[in-house]
């Protein structure tokens, strides 16, 4: 599975994408199993409430489920216009 | 409905006088463009605009899209840039047409609204003293609440 | 502030850039424009509008002066057209600047809808069997109890 | 006092203006000496929900003062934007 970064969460992570071989069932499953990897990954998902999360390009919740999902996108809240 | 997702500038009196040209019997235009602000004190050596190719034009066909069943319209644009900007240039603009006033306002305002807290677009301002995230903010979320 | 009545056309583009340059860190721009639409069957010959030369200037000024004492603006900008014009050609244009989104639109909005039912103007529509004169609106003069 | 006419106010009574001598002390009063001066008057305001009046540029009612007035206007409905 795609795992994208934006903006900050990006940052603090470092990269702006890797593959996560995975079998977590929802989105929170596979923050959990991300936030054990490494400090960079438990500072940037230390508050969920900041974090928005697209699964396949269309934004969902965290609790959303990950079956047949390709690409999961984390990012603040967005700023456009 | 034409939906432009681009790092270069656009003319927005081209692309107005475009879209107006092409409103075929509308009678009422209307545009919104989003420019950056310059930054107090120290002033702002230049914005980033990052965003997430492939979701952002999604993102943006699904609000216009939305904009077109809700109202009267006979058409919509939005153009936004990314990368790097400086103070006065444009960010981006919608314009609407319809047969009714309203319409027009109303739809351009609505994507405005979702275009600000639904499209991936993050904003990055850089100072001489350092480079800071734009927070969103909650009347933005709340903006939504109107429609 | 910029009023301007005039029977020459403008150009909307050239008019919209103009204002967007001079909005001098305001943000956000949002303009309407008028455009005259054709006649179903058998279609407009022309439009004449008529109006009352220095009433219509000091309907407009006051009408864009509450505008700025209401909202947050940078700058107004209306331009109306009289004389004769034909089907697509723009009738007249406002424009808003302000740091608040919502500011900019609802003042356009007020703008249009005081400038509908307050400003001494008469639309007369010629078509091949004679020439009727266009009948205000019950919703245009409703529109005004919003502000 | 000039007395204006626009639209088919105009029309009706075939002139775009004209001098009127009159000590009338409203609006209405003026329309009612107006309406007993010729048949194309009595048309022209036969239906006074249908006109508006403007004294000296501004928009007014019509049992509005003509006291210093120099300039009444009687027209439909604007019909601009």
């Amino acid at each position: 599975m795609d795992v994208l970064y934006f903006a900050w969460v990006r940052e603090r992570i470092g990269i702006p994408r890797e593959k996560v071989e995975t079998s977590a069932a929802t989105v929170a499953d596979l923050v959990a199993e991300l936030r054990t990897r490494e400090e960079r990954y438990e500072v940037a998902f230390s508050d969920l409430s900041a974090l928005r999360v697209a699964v396949d390009q269309e934004l969902t919740d965290f609790d959303a489920s990950l079956d047949g999902a390709r690409e999961v996108a984390f990012f603040p809240p967005m700023t456009g216009g | 409905m034409i939906i432009r997702v681009q790092s270069e500038p656009f003319d927005l009196g081209a692309e107005t006088n475009a879209f107006a040209d092409a409103q075929n019997g509308m009678g009422a235009v209307v545009t919104f463009t989003g420019i950056v602000r310059d930054l107090p004190g120290e002033g702002l050596d230049r914005m980033e605009i990052e965003h997430y190719p492939g979701m952002t034009e999604k993102a943006l066909e699904k609000i216009a899209q939305q904009a077109s069943e809700r109202w009267d319209l006979g058409d919509v644009l939005i153009i936004h840039r990314y990368g790097n900007l400086k103070a006065d240039d444009r960010i981006m603009m919608v314009a609407t047409s319809s047969r009714h006033r309203v319409h027009a306002f109303e739809a351009a305002e609505f994507l405005m609204d979702y275009l600000k807290s639904r499209a991936p677009f993050w904003k990055k301002e850089f100072t001489a003293s350092g480079a800071e995230w734009v927070a969103a903010k909650d009347a933005d979320e709340a903006a939504l609440d109107r429609w």
